[in-house]
């Protein structure tokens, strides 16, 4: 038993951390979260060149991490500088092309996402089928060598900067795996940092990566959640520092707040579930690799939505006003962990994951 | 005991449903069902339908132009306008300085001003928190110094809502530094295009613009602006603290919103079933439907405590904390039935076919609203209030 | 629109009130509670005197109250002494028996009950139905003119002392309504003061009432939830004062304890939940004999157990060690509002029952 | 990172499994799984055989005739024996007194006393808490006199668990009266057999006899029964505190109620289905079970910082205030599982076809465990410890 972070990833976790820190402060975050295509082409480069990408991607695929543990160093840096960059969307890419990495174009692929040279995203979701993949409804259609595929996507994580879009489609299979143009495109940021599109498909042309790939794209969801989970532990950890920091030093009837007993028992409420949270992330980032992974990244996504809440919210009632406005960086830590529990499927949908895992 | 309102009530409330449906405007009501930012416009033009009527004094006595309605009424009116989607009306002429004016101003002062607050001649604005002095309002530090005819104010004011449309501000300043900090308090009017004044946008973290910072520097203000005697202005502030808190508990945004939610899940998919079917979102709903109704009895019972003459007590704390908590349930609630498509600013949402119109703001109107028990004194601050009358004796 | 009680509720509250203050204190109550019969029979016909059986029961039906209004001052006294007389089975029964009040039989059998002379308590639930009507597995028999019955029955409160039993089995229209008596009877105080049975019937003759009743089972069990949701208003009222009062004396640290904000906090929270049941007992109440009042009795059902269980274990909690005493009557009123829940439907089973109701 | 257990923590867990196995008897596993109350004899009985084996004294180091386990060691340990329903070590001897003799005993007290508490001829009880002493402990009042070569002790202590079975009481007393109060208390072992103590029994709320008030009158104890220095008694009780805390999260018991919750989930009927389909009963279950798997992993990160030799922090507090909450909360939902057929106090229980036999004990179960959050130092008492720690600086 061993919870210290190898050296590999303590000097990854070290150096992402300064380069965020000097490279990607608040003003720098605000002005690319805000305003399409929600992302830096020079920091993205530049933490591609720190290995950041690689970290996520196993040895054999062609990376030197994609432990569950290198997923959830990145990501906690991430959170932690709130940084809106989109790895999320990277991330779900590259384990799914690293599932089909027989041929040679996936190895190629991932070693053009790793380098920085393509971005990547994966369209699955879909205006009716928000969180699950029992409803995609999007048609993927085979003419002699030709597939082709209809349909619209929501919640593309990345999708706004993406050059290469893997996509989620019906085939007689299952659910199938394709690389597509989308016909048309809406990028947002609605998830509060980092770009998320709407796309349509419209009899596109696409290639087949696989025409069953239910598995697959579970695993990757999963991979996603986890990085999600660490991201709230890194986000939730920095609120819960400012907040700690406001309490001291804002005064009210002639003492800090700090003082009042009633603050700080919330104080501490927030700072157990923070600790908590951090815990169930590493157990997650543990199985992420065995049998039961799924049903632990469930657990730690349910947990982590439920810490989310508490912290964002308790956090704003806490500091009063202050913790409303845009100018204060609070604010934004706050409204990142509530939008989070948005993303991959919110608490109560990994409690439904988890009933049915059960039956 | 009987939960009906009287014939009377009845009466009324059909009056003001009849008023709604002939006279808030389509687009008035559509703006307010997909909580839409309203203009300057848009607010004035509901104040003035009202003021037509008779009825946008709800507060103020009949013979100052006010409506003279009973706390039911009150409470009966505000119900139906949230539920037909009406403006609220803004309440710092009409349900601040108003009451304020007609209990401590001078005649000349009611002469002069009400009618402009009705007749919409001067929008106001309130300047009572300040940087340093938010829950501890008594430790406030502008600075109001008389010269001659006149007082000279400098310092900061925060927080001040709508204060980008308005003309004027009442202001808590200090005119004595020593003693009980709250004995040196005043209660004072500013003409905002009195030179020296600053006004900046606070923006908020759902991207709105709703609230100001006020800054002042050597303003120069008539010595007849004060509003009472010098150094009242902490009885003044209380005075409207405790009696002039109309609709504290919401209970008709709360029940509007609680509509929309239930309306929503209706409309939203969720592994191929309409959330309205899922066990776990709807118990979250129906629970909250129980605090809802509970919330509306409690209310009407301190209403006609109210109505009964009884000093209002704790009870305006207990609503103020349960209808604050419970309509941030809700807007939580809504906003989390929207998955992934909940965006945290309204220009961010994607528009897409099943998602109502005022699915647009969920997020964002979840994220402002986090302000219903921070302001007006945060809940914090009226857990005190009401631990100190629970456990005085 | 009045919330003021009628003076003649007034009075039965006052007199009821002083009765139980008088007679029934803390110490009898605990002599009687839990010893079976759990009931004094003394004590009984004296508030069979006063009128208290009486006031649960419409003019129409012999008796002078019957209303919501006149539940819930009856049930709320009762609750406030922690009285552990059957009135919750008898209340049941009357209910029952007034639905079938075309038979001269029934008025007679009204009039024993409210007079004290018969003792009624109402077999429904079962092992395997412990809180639905949509599982009875008793059956009802019929040969020539003579009805059987054969089953085993659980949570009959009011069964220890009961004279009369009435009994919910099936037949072939749906739930039937019967008089019996059981062939074995285990007598237990499980709900903690106030007796509960589980009973058998083995072949055991009996007298048919109706044998199609699941609107009046299911109109009496309201009137039951009503009366559950008045006595926990009751109850915890008086919890609330007693907790009030020990913080007020107790001291630590050299103050007293209810100087302390983050108790202080904690005790606001529970007097607005309190204040909260009460509002929603008396909509309930208000709402009894209209068409949506099953909606409106769950709702305060779910909220009362909500509220029973958050002031029972806060209180436990802000009194520390002594509040989980049996010497400490506090004890015994945490304890009453935590069973309180479990009868005829808990918290969740209320959020079942309205979402069939709502589909 | 690494969340398995080294090869020889490994072999370790094997070897406790095999011993359990072998060991406990099926009558005292079956009382564990029934939560019954043990006997007197019950708890001899396991201890003797822990001691044959060498295992009773998990705190001590290995020259006083104790285990020497690490803090990994014991935590496997403890989840066996929980999950294998073995009776839980009295602790007072063992994991209190034990270690604060072997710290702070004279080589006398550590040679005569030990090897007594090994062998089971003394049963140990705890003499701190007092009716007017519980969160603030430094406050309490029962006073030893020095009298020649015996102190004199008059007071009353309260909540004096298993007190009943108890042939010794180690003490906290006041003996001194000036300065802080901190200062003045002193450790002394007392004989119960001496005169001038009685033991009253408390009744629990669930009927249990648990705990006990002990009275002192004029109560004589020869001096070489002092721990330590005189008025060296609240650095004694800071240390037990902070040091020997073992198991406090209770993780082992935490997982094996959560087992015994879902077995249960599947042997109840409620509308016609199994519990364990019901979409609203099982979510509280999954949360919970998050919640335990979260702690779990906390408890190791702590037990490895401990283990590297870390002074141990709020982090004990943390685990307490989160252990004892997911404890009470399992217990909660088994009560609450079994609907109308659970009974306050376990001979109230109205067994029926179809109900496991620990269901008798479920609702006293979660009423006596409301004790979790009560003793050994309050949560609220939790709050303030970790409040302090991460507000200093």
């Amino acid at each position: 038993m061993d919870f210290n972070i190898t050296d590999d990833r303590r000097m990854l976790s070290e150096s992402l951390r300064r380069y965020l820190s000097d490279q990607y402060n608040a003003e720098t975050r605000n002005s690319v979260a805000y305003v399409a295509p929600y992302h830096s082409p020079k920091h993205w480069q530049e933490m591609a060149e720190l290995g950041v990408l690689s970290a996520l991607v196993k040895e054999e695929d062609g990376g030197f991490g994609g432990t569950g543990f290198d997923i959830n160093v990145v990501f906690e840096e991430l959170g932690r500088a709130l940084c809106p960059e989109p790895f999320l969307g990277s991330l779900l890419a590259l384990q799914l092309l690293a599932s089909f990495n027989t041929s040679k174009d996936a190895n190629k692929e991932i070693a053009a996402i790793v380098s920085g040279e393509q971005l990547a995203a994966v369209a699955i979701y879909e205006p009716h089928a928000p969180d699950s993949l029992s409803d995609i409804a999007t048609q993927a259609t085979q003419a002699g060598e030709q597939w082709t595929l209809t349909g619209e996507k929501t919640a593309v994580y990345g999708g706004p900067s993406a050059t290469l879009i893997l996509v989620v489609a019906q085939t007689a299979d299952g659910l199938g795996l394709f690389i597509a143009e989308p016909s048309a495109q809406v990028a947002k940021a609605n998830i509060d940092g980092g770009g998320t599109s709407s796309m349509s498909f419209n009899n596109t042309a696409a290639t087949c990566i696989a025409t069953s790939a239910q598995a697959e794209i579970e695993k990757a969801l999963d991979t996603g959640r986890l990085a999600l989970c660490a991201e709230a532990v890194g986000t939730a950890d920095v609120l819960l520092e400012m907040t700690i920091e406001y309490l001291k030093q804002r005064q009210q009837f002639g003492v800090v707040i700090a003082s009042f007993q009633a603050l700080q028992h919330r104080l501490v409420d927030m700072a157990a579930e923070v600790v908590q949270a951090r815990s169930i992330t590493v157990l997650a980032a543990a199985k992420l690799d065995e049998e039961d992974a799924s049903r632990h990244v469930a657990l730690a996504k349910n947990l982590i939505g439920r810490m989310a809440t508490l912290v964002a919210e308790e956090s704003t009632q806490l500091h009063g006003g202050i913790g409303m406005t845009w100018e204060y960086s609070g604010s934004h830590y706050s409204k990142r962990l509530i939008m989070l529990d948005h993303q991959l499927g919110d608490r109560f949908n990994q409690v439904n994951r988890l009933l049915k895992m059960a039956s | 005991m009987d939960l009906s309102f009287t014939t009377e009530e009845q009466a009324f409330r059909d009056e003001v449903r009849s008023f709604l449906d002939t006279s808030l405007t389509p687009e008035l009501a559509a703006k307010g069902a997909a909580n839409l930012e309203l203009t300057k416009t848009d607010m004035e033009q509901w104040h003035a339908l009202l003021n037509a009527k008779g009825w946008l004094a709800v507060t103020w006595p009949v013979e100052h132009g006010g409506t003279g309605w009973t706390a039911v009424q009150r409470h009966i009116f505000e119900e139906e306008c949230a539920i037909a989607n009406a403006p609220r009306i803004v309440p710092f002429g009409l349900n601040m300085l108003g009451p304020v004016l007609i209990k401590f101003g001078s005649e000349a002062q009611q002469a002069e001003i009400l009618p402009r607050i009705l007749n919409g001649d001067d929008w106001w604005c309130q300047g009572y928190s300040e940087p340093g002095a938010g829950s501890d309002l008594a430790s406030l530090k502008t600075r109001a110094v008389r010269d001659g005819d006149e007082y000279v104010i400098n310092g900061q004011k925060t927080w001040t809502t709508l204060g980008q449309h308005a003309d004027k501000i009442f202001c808590l300043v200090r005119t004595l530094a020593e003693g009980k900090p709250q004995r040196g308090i005043s209660f004072v009017l500013v003409d905002l295009a009195t030179p020296g004044i600053e006004m900046r946008p606070i923006k908020l973290l759902e991207g709105g613009h709703e609230v100001n910072e006020v800054f002042f520097t050597d303003v120069r203000v008539p010595a007849g602006n004060l509003v009472g005697e010098e150094n009242q202005g902490w009885t003044i502030a209380k005075y409207l603290l405790t009696h002039e808190r109309t609709n504290i508990a919401g209970v008709g945004f709360a029940t509007r919103d609680m509509g929309k939610l239930k309306e929503l899940t209706k409309q939203i998919k969720r592994n191929g079933q309409y959330l309205s079917e899922d066990t776990l979102f709807m118990a979250q709903v129906v629970e909250l439907e129980a605090d809802l109704e509970a919330m509306r009895i409690t209310n009407l019972r301190m209403l006609q405590s109210a109505n009964d003459g009884a000093a209002p007590g704790p009870e305006a704390s207990m609503l103020k904390i349960k209808g604050t908590v419970i309509r941030q349930k809700i807007n939580a609630l809504y906003r989390s039935a929207l998955g992934p498509h909940a965006a945290a600013m309204p220009q961010d949402a994607i528009a897409h076919d099943g998602l109502p119109a005022e699915a647009i703001n969920a997020a964002a109107t979840y994220f402002n609203n986090r302000k219903l028990s921070i302001f007006g004194g945060s809940n914090e601050i009226q857990r005190n209030i009401i631990a100190n009358d629970i456990l005085k004796g």
